[in-house]
């Protein structure tokens, strides 16, 4: 048998599948059609500390094998979060994970301080990619300097796992992802959607209210993977990676590339039960290649 | 109901012109409870360059043949390559997917459709016709070639047409009609199609303080309430049209 | 009648429409099924001073709309170029740009200085941001400092009209335009290749040679469409924009976003008639919108 | 033969098992002069996750009938989809690329193939036959069940059959049939398959001073030398497999 768990420091998953923040709700949305419990964890929504209404409509453009989108972390705050959807997710059993964001570093710390004391929250995913807000949010993952700032405030409060996930949109990830690992993330987390934009042309307007959007699905695919490649030289902590991810196999090209662990975001809305079935396809390739364990399985690329 | 996903089997196609098509398909699960309203969302497995599922109305729904029907206009890639399929071909469904008209306490339903926006309102007046009530419909298009599916609707309903050209029924846009101008004679309106004509049905509507329910058709990623694209901006804020909708009140929405 | 033509300074362009560097080999492979004189400009293949091989066999892979490829830079050198490809490609009644490459600086200034000679090449496309030769080509583009370097002494020698080639793999692209404009670049073009990677899962090995490679087609048109539109704020050269171009809906947008013309890349490979098409496609866009010269359309996006 | 793009009218498959196809397909425009090795690059328009071309031999060709083959084998989407496609679809092909097989010298002919290696041998064997010399060929497979077409090379040429496990023909890889050890017989051999097998049967070739031609099948993005992504290794550097060949003499490849 294949043993399909890994850890970040000593937070233990039971298999290496997350659903990538922004694209599962909170849980709920897809109890139809998979048993959330059995995810290897869930990335919920992007949160800040205010309630935020988002971005006008339309926050939404398709792509060529992807899409754009510019929703703008709307979602009702932490304290909503805390009293109204924290005592409904809790049940599940799997590793819920927030994606912590905000505007200035004194928010991510105040939300960081507040998950803190939710024991069904064993971690936190550190949103400084985002490019859809207007400040904060992307501005945090572009440059070492910036990221510092707010990894190390958010670390001096929390003391549960804390991943970082990073912005595609720069020169140097590899350089940042170091920065993150020096300023005491247990993880990093990549890529965030790419900055793009679509236009109509009939009607000569942008499609998106905000006119750029983060693009995601199999389109930025090589993109992640060369990112979690090049991470993977410069860091020693886990390297979740994500971005385009479709099925197994483009998982397992993940794993191969340096990740110890992946996220589904985008296929989530394509094929609402994908998760399942990439944790299954990761199975059956792992007694195919004979790997016991994911461990064996990243970074082994011969190149 | 419980959303899943299913392949349907295409088991008939009807190609009413060059671009809309009527398409039974029949399901691999008992399709009992669904609402009138609701919508699919279509994995067009076919098309290059459709990346996102389609969200379509539920046209009709036969519970005894286990089957539903589907009104759909070729406008991009996706929709043509609907338009394209043929009998015996499978359609990725998933559903059923948003909420529904609220017609039970409606006695003089007036029910208005423009273009695709057809598409929902046979499954509601077949429904409002199953409670003994024969509803009003009013159809309006450019001309008589885009007038579709009336001959259907004549069973259940008393029909009527509105054409900009007058080359079918009254000449004039939908709110011309003549039965606009006693609009109280209705207790709820229930209108589909494109939004300048839902703004205008409605604003009528408040006017004369009827009733009115719209169905959106805001783009969407998910339809499942979890990417938060497709939000309609109400008097709560933003709600997804996916799953609040795509049926609203328009007293609840910022118009 | 529509006026399709444009200038970058003094040289005329009969219409928008280039084929891009490395897609469109020097013009004759595509004869048989176009007439090459028909185009706006025809951009040849990536031209160094020495002879080069590029890199092994696999040189391409497929991604989800796009492709990797790593080739490398193969060409016989820019004197095998004047002695042997130049006279046959000189009738062909278009502006015939050679794409300049190199791994240092006086290797550019070298192939530049050549190249002022040739009657019939009234421009050349500076490539500081090929991503797949080791040394020089995108280390070029990716910082301001080099970007000058390069830029700067090639200006110095090359008197006829110089476009200059970004990098897409950047934080910030638009400072990068505006260091090429304050070096004299007559124009920009964008975008060259995403670094991206493609993975074999079964064979458990990259697809290139290389391991990565740059990512073309639809794919990164989002992400090409975005840039252009940032640049266009930052310069007033003119702008060609290029990636994923696939269709005149396509180019239409690059003009809407801030392009001058357009340049035709990896879609020539699955229609080898679409740059033509193309043209034909502008034509009837502007027929329909009302649009006398290209000019009148360039930036002209309602925001 | 100039290229172009065209669309060919399926008039005929043929599906030999789960993963093997005959297709037949006419073409808009005379066949007049297509060369036997040369290949065709097949836009395959249904499958999403298809975006270049595909390559495939051209099988077969009747000028009478306006009409060619291909053979294919499903191995992955965008041959799946075209194995999956209907008498009366359109094929987008751009045609005809590459070189041939230099034939005309040859008195005694051996043709080898293996899997869809078999595609490009059957033009060729019949241009060998219209010169009239029969040719002999080899097809080697795993076992009998990957062993396709055989009955149709029986006509114009002597057939011989190398399988692994022994179920059809001589047992063993196909460089072990008797008709290698005497491969002076033959003064020329056309070779088509995997890679390895290509390089075995070339190794012996050179061994034994009898020419051989090799037909590549590396991947390629634009098919008509503009791309340079396709190169072989030769003695003279790196040169576009897909205008310079497909087919090479082994003496000039660096293998
Ligand atoms: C809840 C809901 C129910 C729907 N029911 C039906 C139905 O029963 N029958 C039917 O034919 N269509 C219906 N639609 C619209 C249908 O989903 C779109 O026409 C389809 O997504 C277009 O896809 P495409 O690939 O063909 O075109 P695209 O290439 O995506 O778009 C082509 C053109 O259509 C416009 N367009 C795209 N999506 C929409 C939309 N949602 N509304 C209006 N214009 C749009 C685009 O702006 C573009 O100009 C419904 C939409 C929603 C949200
Ligand atoms: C000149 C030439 C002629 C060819 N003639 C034929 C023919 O007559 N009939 C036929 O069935 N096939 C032929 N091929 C091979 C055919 O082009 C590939 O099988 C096809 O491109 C695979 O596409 P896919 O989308 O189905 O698979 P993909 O998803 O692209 O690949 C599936 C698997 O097949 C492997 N593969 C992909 N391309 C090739 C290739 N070129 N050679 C070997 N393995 C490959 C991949 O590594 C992968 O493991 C020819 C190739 C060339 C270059
Ligand atoms: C609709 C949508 C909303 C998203 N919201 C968030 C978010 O709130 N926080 C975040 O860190 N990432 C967000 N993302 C980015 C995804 O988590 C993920 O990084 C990205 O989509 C790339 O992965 P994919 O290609 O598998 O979708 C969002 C993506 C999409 C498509
Ligand atoms: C096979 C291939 C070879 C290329 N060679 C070059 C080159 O020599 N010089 C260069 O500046 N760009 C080169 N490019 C980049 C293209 O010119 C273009 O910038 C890029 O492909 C994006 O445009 P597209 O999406 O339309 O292809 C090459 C691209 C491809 C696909
Ligand atoms: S479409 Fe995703 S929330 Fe409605
Ligand atoms: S496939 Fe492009 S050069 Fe051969």
């Amino acid at each position: 048998m294949v043993d399909l768990s890994f850890k970040i420091k000593d937070l233990y998953f039971k298999n290496p599948v997350l659903t990538a923040s922004g694209t599962f709700g909170y849980g709920p949305e897809f109890d139809d059609f998979v048993d959330v419990s059995e995810l290897g964890g869930v990335i919920v929504k992007g949160t800040t500390l205010e309630h935020r209404e988002g971005n006008p409509y339309p926050r939404m453009a398709e792509t060529p094998s992807g899409m754009l989108n510019a929703v703008g972390l709307q979602n009702k705050g932490i304290d909503y979060f805390i009293k109204h959807i924290y005592s409904e997710i809790k049940s599940y059993k799997t590793n819920m994970i927030v994606n912590v964001s905000g505007s200035a570093v004194k928010d991510y710390v105040e939300v960081a301080e507040k998950l803190n004391h939710l024991d069904a929250i064993p971690a936190i995913e550190l949103n400084i990619s985002c490019p859809n807000v207007k400040e904060g949010g992307m501005a945090f993952g572009t440059s070492c300097e910036s990221a510092q700032s707010v990894i190390s405030a958010v670390r001096k409060v929390y003391k549960k796992v804390m991943i970082v996930k990073l912005s595609p949109n720069v020169t140097d990830i590899a350089s940042i992802a170091k920065t993150a690992e020096d300023e005491g993330a247990d993880a990093v987390s990549l890529i965030n959607t790419l900055l793009g934009m679509a236009i109509d042309a009939e009607k000569r307007r942008p499609i998106l209210s905000t006119v750029t959007g983060g693009l995601s699905g199999p389109a930025v695919k090589p993109v992640a993977l060369r990112m979690v490649w090049q991470v993977s030289k410069a860091v020693k902590i886990p390297i979740i990676g994500l971005g385009g991810i479709m099925n197994a196999t483009d998982a397992i090209e993940f794993f191969l590339a340096g990740a110890s662990a992946i996220q589904i975001g985008t296929a989530n809305f394509i094929d609402p039960e994908i998760s399942i079935k990439v944790i299954k396809g990761i199975e059956e390739y792992m007694l195919r290649h004979n790997f016991k364990t994911i461990d064996e399985m990243v970074g082994k690329l011969e190149c | 109901m419980k959303k899943s996903v299913q392949y349907f089997t295409i088991n008939a196609v009807e190609r009413l012109d060059a671009e809309h098509i009527l398409i039974e398909a029949v399901s691999p699960v008992p399709l009992q409870g669904i609402l009138p309203g609701q919508f699919v969302n279509i994995d067009v497995e076919k098309s290059k360059t459709t990346f996102l599922r389609r969200p379509i109305s539920i046209h009709d729904v036969d519970e005894a043949k286990n089957s539903m029907k589907i009104f759909v206009k070729a406008v991009g890639d996706g929709t043509r390559a609907i338009y394209e399929m043929q009998k015996g071909e499978k359609l990725n469904t998933m559903f059923p997917l948003g909420n529904s008209f609220s017609y039970s306490n409606s006695q003089k339903p007036l029910l208005v459709g423009g273009g695709f926006g057809l598409a929902p309102l046979y499954y509601l007046a077949k429904k409002i016709a199953q409670n003994g009530i024969r509803p009003t419909v009013i159809v309006g298009a450019r001309n008589s070639k885009n007038i579709f599916l009336t001959e259907k609707f004549q069973d259940i309903a008393d029909v009527h047409v509105a054409t900009n050209d007058g080359s079918l029924g009254e000449k004039g846009m939908v709110t011309e009609h003549s039965l606009f101008t006693n609009l109280e004679n209705f207790d709820k309106i229930f209108v589909c199609g494109p939004e300048p004509m839902m703004k205008a049905v409605g604003k009528i509507a408040v006017s004369k303080n009827v009733e009115c329910e719209v169905s959106l058709e805001n783009t969407m990623a998910c339809g499942i309430g979890s990417c938060l694209c497709c939000v309609a901006d109400t008097k709560d804020g933003h709600v997804c049209v996916c799953t609040e909708g795509p049926v609203f009140n328009i007293k609840d929405l910022k118009w």
